[in-house]
């Protein structure tokens, strides 16, 4: 696809495409900025991102169309996503501003921009447009940027690569916790277990309860709901209620298999006297 | 020998400093030592001068900055030799007197809290850079040297001060820096119009000859020499600019004092009398009726102010404010008495107002307070004291007999002969200056002795040793100043020609001319 | 009658003086003996108390010795070569002012040589007696010496600025004199407002020289009166105002007559020197050595007599009040420098008579002081006269002295006031024209006041019954303070006749001021008045003061009494029109400067410090905001880049 | 053709730009800031495909390369800012002001 049309495009095939390409890609920064979730947002981006690789392959520049996509889209999109999926998909931004007159002013400003810019195209006189038939000549459109880069650019080359090992280095040292205290040892975690008022371990979810999924609390012996059982990350992550599988709440749940278990505590236990 | 003269008190100072830390007498005697080194050399010099040979004697010329066209040239004219000579005498005196001043800074009798040393230190370095300023003939080093004093004086008046010394001496500085920030600005100014006349150069003597001062168009001429001007005007206390001098003096110590009021604010005219006459001879002729006015209003507005202080050092401070009126007059009223009596007023104010203020620091030290009212009587405790306060405070009235007298007389008769007016509100002045200094003797010293003066010793032998020298001049100037005007003539007499005034012809011979 | 300008319209002599030689060669010696001996006295400190005193009389009559001699050598010289110069040193040379101090000894200064060193050489001596018991007897001679070479200075210097010099140098001697009690408050201020008062004359002499200056270029007498003639008419009334200005200061004329008064704080010995005899008249030395200005413009000279008989009458009106006796004598001191101003101004043959004048004046006023020193001696110190009376008996050669001084000072025929203070009154009269008539008619009444209140001193303090206090029992003064007393009563008897008789003293002068242009006569129209006046101003004083009892405490006087005893309300005055606005001046500078510059600079900083406080808000803290202002910034510079393009 | 290109990636841009002022999320601004530069990318390969010469696609190449090593970077400041303060806004980390 990028070969035809790369070679042959005639003018109406591409504006027709740009026309298309634009309004999309407009739109789609559009929402980018106005939706409420951060997942949605990154989805626009990808399409914005998606319709300006179709633009470059248009331009002539299929390498960079192919890079668009595979990396940028593919990775540094997708490195969104997963930071996304770590600091919250769900959290929804208010769209109330906090800063007093930052909308206002932040339409003013970018209106007259957009203008500027416009009023500038507008006067600039661009010379026709020469295509790039000669310089992809020999060795098509890649050979044509090796050569560029491993001759001209060959300098600006090397101190990208180096500034993307320090942008790796420095993400993974940014990441990196350090630990403030030294590992507890076993000693030491034994030691804090008898100090601390819980000696015996925390139930296991669903103990007692009607299942043992992993966001289903365990019953204490008085029938309550024990909330050190569910990890606190899960507990955070509870949206709806947790259907039981016979339709009732995991309260109401909880609350028969309390009376049993208090049913069977109550109940006298006979103590084998211990010969002294 | 003038390299002599900035380096060895340079290298005191730096000696001085390196002492080890407890010897504080060792550091005293050392800096006494290398202040009469230095007092000895710059007599040897005086003797040398000739007054009647070229102008500037003693010249060394090396290159400084080549890119800048800078170089390190010193040399000496009949002015600049008295003053340095005004500033090798009173230094080492200064020293003398402040034996123990440093060693009370952290109260009368806890142990010193400021160390010794670095005052002593201080002081040497101050007069390194005092000659330095005096010696300098090309622009940029005397501009470094300007600035360069500031320093040693802020440390100064910052420890080893008075009550509110850190206010008095940010004060200063600012007022210093606004000033010389001004005149770097005209120091560069002047080396692009050099430049555009030729090769751009710093050196006066180049400056002031007739082909670069024809391509300064008047009105550059006119900026570059307000920019000079202001500097020195606030530098000599000119009246909008002299706020910071009362503070500054009345908070440093007595020493220090001395030498901000005798041989610091000097420079300022020195500078008025060298380069801003001598670089814009166009400029300062047409300046010349504002100046005048702003000393006539500095003389009889400091004046009135000494009358109304109740400190003394502030009202001293506030005397040399309106003597400094005087000298500016002399400067600028462009007669050959006028400028010879302006020069000679400063090497005199130097001395009578140095000996006034080392008395008052001996006064205060003694007592504790600054404040006039906390005295009286002291004439009947400490007569010996009371007699040098009131030899100085009428030299300070200009008396005749004594030197400010002499200066004070050609002044006056100077600045008549050329502009009437100015002239007589000056000679007000002198009446003004007998009711500030005897009031102030009288408050102090006269009527009945004060309970709180009663036990106040007289002046110890060091103090004498310190004060009777200055006195001796004071009197010797005020008989025969003959010699040190031999020396300021010939350079005024230059200044003048530059400045193409001659001085008005007495009226008689006129009218008998025109018969 | 020739009239008066007519004569004056030929100029003063030339004065050509020639190189000194002989005694007059060492004439310096007359300065550096008193100068050496106050520098002696003051530097040696403890160590010269014992023969201090000696050394300072000693010095003072080498003083007088050295003038004697010189005053014979001159005698000895013909008429026209008696003013001789002493080159000194070079003293000030800077471009077109050169002034060398010379010394110039001529008939003028020559005759105030020998009243100076003679009055002073007695009064030092008298001075032993009178501070035997005083701890700093020492810095008192000191000052006493000081005074003597300051005085001989400005006497001897041939040009203003020397003369300028030793008027300062006079006045410093007199504050010193003056507040030489330091301790008592009111000497200190005495003194202080002597110099100040002295310094406004200052002024104007110093000015008057800066004139002279920028005329005639020189300020030797030689150059400034030999030019005189061709200056303008204005400037030479100018400077003849300005002098009488400084004459006015240093003499106690009217505008500045306030401190006379209170200068009797200090020692009699001093009051007698300088209020008497040798400071004070020092103005009348400055107006008769500028005659060749005073000569060339009539006002000044008509303002110099109107000063002089407004002093005249007002000396006299403050003498009748005054109880206590030093400051009566104080007033009739400034009343009879009146008469001698009066005679200054009126030009060629007052000169004469004014110098005459002053001489005697020097003696018999002087011995009047010396004779009120030993009565307070007798009285412990005690100055009103109220508490006196009766004291002829007890101390004879004082009241012998005292009497004599009185009668030469009342104008009794014979002694030295009538023969100089008639011839005054008389050249008021000769002046002809309405004001030579009115100056003499108040020269006239001024004589007759000075007879009622010098004979009122007279009866109050040696006639009628003693009314001294208890602890009081006045006993005669030892011999060396009447053996000055003695000597200087010889002096005001003979000494008026021995100037007059004969025209000697004109003759002696002529060199100087001129020929005189007709010889005195004795027997004037006017003898007789004067006489008159003087029979009554006596025979008042007479009824007043010696029929009834002295009351022992001043009775309240009507309101012209007590206009007198305020001294015409001289100091209120002074005090209302300059001190008091001159303080609130003061003040308000001080405050102005405090809260104007200097707030000025402080307000400077405070806005800086504020704006600065304020500018640091725009900081928010929120990314976005920094972002917002970088997009501006960015809208700018694409804006900028258009603007220029385009 | 060049024209419309630059007017499309003007308007991306300012798009953009008013995203990163509005957005209080710092995952969202950092999008937005990435869409300036693709913007800007977009302007590059018209330009290089109108003067016919390769450099423009050159520069668009290292601007992706340096997008990519800023995102890196960016995005763990992030979560280390979220980890420390727990929540991601922008305007939450105004510690640093007056």
């Amino acid at each position: 696809m990028t070969g035809a049309v790369a070679a042959g495009a005639h003018q109406t095939g591409e504006s027709a495409i740009f026309w298309i390409l634009a309004i999309v890609s407009v739109g789609a920064a559009l929402g980018m900025i106005l939706t409420r979730k951060a997942v949605h947002s990154a989805l626009m981006l990808a399409a914005v991102m998606f319709s300006l690789a179709v633009l470059y392959a248009v331009n002539e520049a299929p390498f960079l169309a192919f890079v668009q996509v595979i990396v940028y889209t593919g990775a540094v999109l997708m490195l969104f996503l997963f930071v996304v999926m770590i600091i919250g998909v769900s959290s929804t931004d208010s769209l109330v501003e906090t800063i007093k007159g930052q909308r206002v002013a932040a339409a003013i400003v970018g209106i007259a921009f957009a203008v500027l810019l416009f009023v500038g195209f507008g006067h600039a006189t661009l010379p026709k447009t020469a295509g790039l038939k000669d310089a992809n000549a020999n060795g098509g459109n890649v050979m044509g940027l090796a050569r560029l880069i491993f001759t001209k650019y060959v300098f600006a080359f090397e101190v990208t690569s180096a500034l993307l090992i320090t942008a790796a280095l420095g993400a993974m040292v940014l990441a990196h916790r350090e630990r403030l205290r030294p590992k507890p040892t076993q000693k030491q975690l034994s030691k804090e277990r008898i100090k601390s008022d819980r000696v015996s371990p925390l139930p296991p979810p669903g103990t007692y309860a009607r299942h043992n999924a992993v966001d289903m609390p365990a019953l204490l012996p008085d029938g309550s709901i024990s909330e050190l059982s569910v990890s606190p990350v899960i507990a955070r992550r509870r949206t709806g209620d947790h259907e039981d599988l016979h339709g009732a709440s995991p309260e109401v749940v909880a609350h028969e298999g309390a009376k049993t278990v208090k049913a069977v505590i109550e109940k006298p236990v006979e103590v084998e006297e211990e010969e002294q | 020998m003038l390299t002599a003269l900035i380096a060895i008190p340079a290298v005191g100072a730096l000696l001085v400093a390196l002492l080890p830390k407890g010897r504080d007498a060792l550091a005293k005697q050392v800096a006494l030592g290398v202040t009469l080194v230095v007092a000895v050399l710059s007599i040897v010099m005086a003797v040398q001068f000739d007054p009647n040979g070229k102008r500037f004697q003693f010249t060394e010329k090396y290159w400084w900055i080549k890119q800048f066209g800078v170089h390190y040239a010193v040399g000496v004219d009949g002015v600049a030799l008295v003053l340095i000579l005004l500033s090798t005498i009173l230094v080492p005196l200064v020293v003398l007197a402040s034996w123990n001043d440093a060693d009370r800074s952290g109260g009368v009798d806890a142990p010193p809290k400021r160390s010794v040393k670095t005052y002593f230190a201080l002081l040497l370095a101050l007069e390194a850079m005092m000659v330095g300023v005096f010696a300098a003939t090309d622009v940029f080093l005397f501009y470094v040297f300007f600035e360069a004093m500031l320093i040693p004086v802020y440390f100064i008046i910052g420890s080893y001060g008075g009550p509110q010394r850190s206010y008095a001496a940010v004060k200063f500085l600012l007022y210093s820096l606004f000033g010389g920030l001004l005149m770097l600005a005209a120091v560069i100014g002047l080396y692009v119009v050099s430049a555009n006349a030729g090769h751009g150069t710093f050196l006066f003597d180049e400056l002031r000859a007739p082909e670069i001062l024809h391509h300064i168009s008047p009105t550059t001429a006119k900026w570059l020499f307000l920019g000079f001007f202001i500097a020195f005007a606030i530098k000599a206390p000119l009246v909008p600019f002299h706020t910071w001098l009362p503070d500054a003096a009345g908070q440093a110590p007595a020493g220090a004092a001395v030498l901000i009021v005798g041989v610091l604010d000097k420079v300022g005219t020195f500078g008025m009398l060298r380069f801003c006459l001598e670089l814009f001879p166009g400029a300062s002729k047409w300046f010349t009726p504002v100046v005048l006015t702003l000393s006539v209003i500095g003389i009889v507005y400091g004046a009135v102010l000494a009358i109304g202080q109740v400190d003394i050092k502030r009202l001293i401070a506030y005397t040399s404010v309106s003597h400094f009126g005087f000298i500016t007059l002399g400067i600028f009223a462009m007669t050959s008495s006028g400028q010879s009596g302006a020069t000679l007023y400063m090497v005199n104010h130097g001395f009578s107002t140095g000996a006034l203020f080392l008395l008052a620091g001996f006064m205060i030290s003694r007592r504790g307070s600054a404040r006039i009212d906390a005295y009286g009587g002291v004439q009947k405790v400490a007569p010996l004291l009371a007699g040098t306060f009131l030899v100085a405070g009428l030299s300070g009235l200009s008396l005749p007999g004594l030197s400010s007298f002499v200066s004070e007389f050609m002044v006056l008769v100077g600045t008549f002969s050329r502009y009437k007016v100015p002239a007589v509100i000056a000679t007000v002045g002198i009446i003004l200056a007998a009711i500030y200094i005897l009031w102030m003797y009288q408050r102090t010293m006269n009527g009945p002795t004060a309970e709180a003066v009663k036990g106040m010793k007289d002046l110890s032998k060091r103090e004498l040793i310190v004060v009777a020298p200055i006195i001796a001049i004071i009197v010797a100037l005020g008989f025969y100043p003959k010699p040190v005007l031999d020396a300021i003539n010939p350079s005024v007499k230059q200044t003048l020609i530059q400045v193409h005034q001659q001085d008005p012809k007495p009226t008689v011979a006129e009218k008998g001319s025109h018969q | 009658m020739t009239t008066m300008n007519a004569v004056l319209a030929a100029g003063g002599p030339e004065l050509h003086p020639q190189a000194a030689e002989g005694v007059q060669s060492v004439a310096w010696l007359l300065i550096a003996l008193p100068l050496a001996g106050a520098a002696i006295l003051l530097l040696s400190g403890r160590r010269t108390d014992k023969w201090g005193h000696l050394l300072g009389t000693a010095m003072s009559l080498g003083a007088f010795v050295v003038g004697v001699l010189a005053f014979f050598q001159m005698l000895g010289q013909h008429a026209d070569g008696r003013s001789r110069l002493v080159h000194l040193f070079p003293f000030i040379s800077a471009g077109s002012l050169k002034v060398d101090m010379n010394l110039l000894v001529d008939p003028l200064s020559i005759s105030f040589v020998l009243l100076i060193t003679g009055v002073g050489s007695l009064i030092h001596i008298y001075s032993i007696g009178y501070m035997s018991h005083d701890p700093d007897r020492r810095r008192f001679f000191a000052y006493l010496n000081l005074f003597v070479a300051a005085m001989l200075l400005l006497v001897l210097a041939d040009n203003y600025v020397g003369l300028y010099i030793g008027w300062e140098g006079v006045g410093l001697a007199s504050y010193l004199l003056i507040g030489f009690w330091q301790h008592k408050p009111s000497a200190a201020t005495a003194a202080k407002k002597a110099f100040i008062v002295n310094r406004v004359g200052d002024f104007g002499l110093s000015v008057a020289i800066m004139v002279m200056f920028a005329t005639f270029g020189s300020l030797s007498y030689q150059d400034v009166f030999g030019q005189a003639s061709q200056a303008s008419q204005g400037t030479i009334t100018a400077i003849g105002l300005l002098l009488l200005l400084g004459a006015c200061g240093k003499s106690a004329q009217l505008p500045l007559q306030s401190w006379l008064l209170d200068a009797m704080e200090g020692p009699t010995p001093v009051s007698a020197l300088i209020h008497a005899a040798t400071m004070v008249t020092a103005g009348v030395y400055l107006i008769v050595r500028s005659h060749a200005i005073y000569e060339l413009s009539p006002d000044a000279r008509l303002l110099v007599t109107i000063v002089g008989v407004a002093t005249l009458l007002a000396g006299a009106i403050i003498g009748c009040a005054k109880d206590d006796i030093k400051k009566a004598l104080a007033g009739s001191t400034m009343s009879q420098i009146g008469y001698m101003v009066l005679a200054a101004g009126l030009g060629r043959p007052g000169y004469v008579f004014a110098i005459a004048h002053l001489i005697a004046h020097g003696f018999f006023k002087a011995g009047m002081f010396l004779g009120a020193g030993s009565v307070m001696h007798a009285m412990n110190d005690d100055v009103n006269m109220r508490k006196f009376g009766g004291l002829r008996k007890v101390m004879p050669i004082t009241f012998a002295t005292f009497g004599l001084g009185y009668l030469a000072i009342i104008g009794f025929p014979g002694l030295s006031g009538w023969w100089t203070k008639d011839g005054i009154i008389d050249a008021a009269f000769e002046k002809g024209g309405t004001s030579g008539q009115i100056l003499g008619w108040l020269a006239l009444i001024g004589a007759g006041i000075t007879a009622y209140y010098m004979s009122r001193l007279m009866f109050m303090t040696f006639f009628g019954e003693p009314r001294w206090d208890e602890d009081v029992h006045p006993h005669e003064s030892p011999k060396v303070m009447t053996v000055p007393l003695i000597l200087l009563a010889i002096g005001s008897v003979a000494g008026g006749a021995f100037l007059i008789l004969g025209d000697r003293f004109a003759k002696f002068l002529a060199p100087v001021v001129g020929e005189p242009e007709a010889s005195h006569r004795l027997i004037t129209p006017y003898t007789a008045i004067v006489f008159a006046l003087m029979v009554v101003g006596v025979g008042l004083a007479y009824v007043q003061y010696l029929r009834r009892p002295v009351p022992r405490t001043a009775p309240a006087g009507n309101p012209a009494v007590t206009f007198a005893r305020k001294d015409l309300y001289g100091d209120a005055l002074n005090e209302s029109l300059l001190m008091r606005p001159g303080q609130w001046l003061t003040r308000l500078t001080v405050f102005f400067d405090n809260r104007g510059v200097d707030g000025v600079v402080n307000g400077l900083a405070a806005f800086i410090g504020g704006t600065s406080g304020r500018v640091r808000r725009v900081q928010t803290g929120f990314v976005r905001s920094y972002a917002l202002s970088m997009f501006v910034g960015a809208a700018l510079v694409v804006g900028a880049l258009f603007l220029v393009r385009i | 053709m060049t024209g419309h290109y630059l007017v499309l990636s003007a308007i991306l841009f300012t798009i953009g730009g008013i995203g990163v002022l509005i957005r209080r999320n710092a995952i969202v601004v950092f999008m937005c800031v990435e869409l300036m530069l693709n913007a800007t990318n977009l302007a590059f390969v018209s330009f290089a495909r109108m003067h016919g010469s390769l450099d423009g696609q050159i520069i668009a190449f290292f601007v992706m390369v340096v997008a990519a090593a800023e995102v890196v970077v960016g995005l763990a400041i992030i979560m280390t800012i979220f980890r420390s303060r727990k929540s991601s806004s922008v305007d939450d980390a105004n510690l640093l002001k007056y």
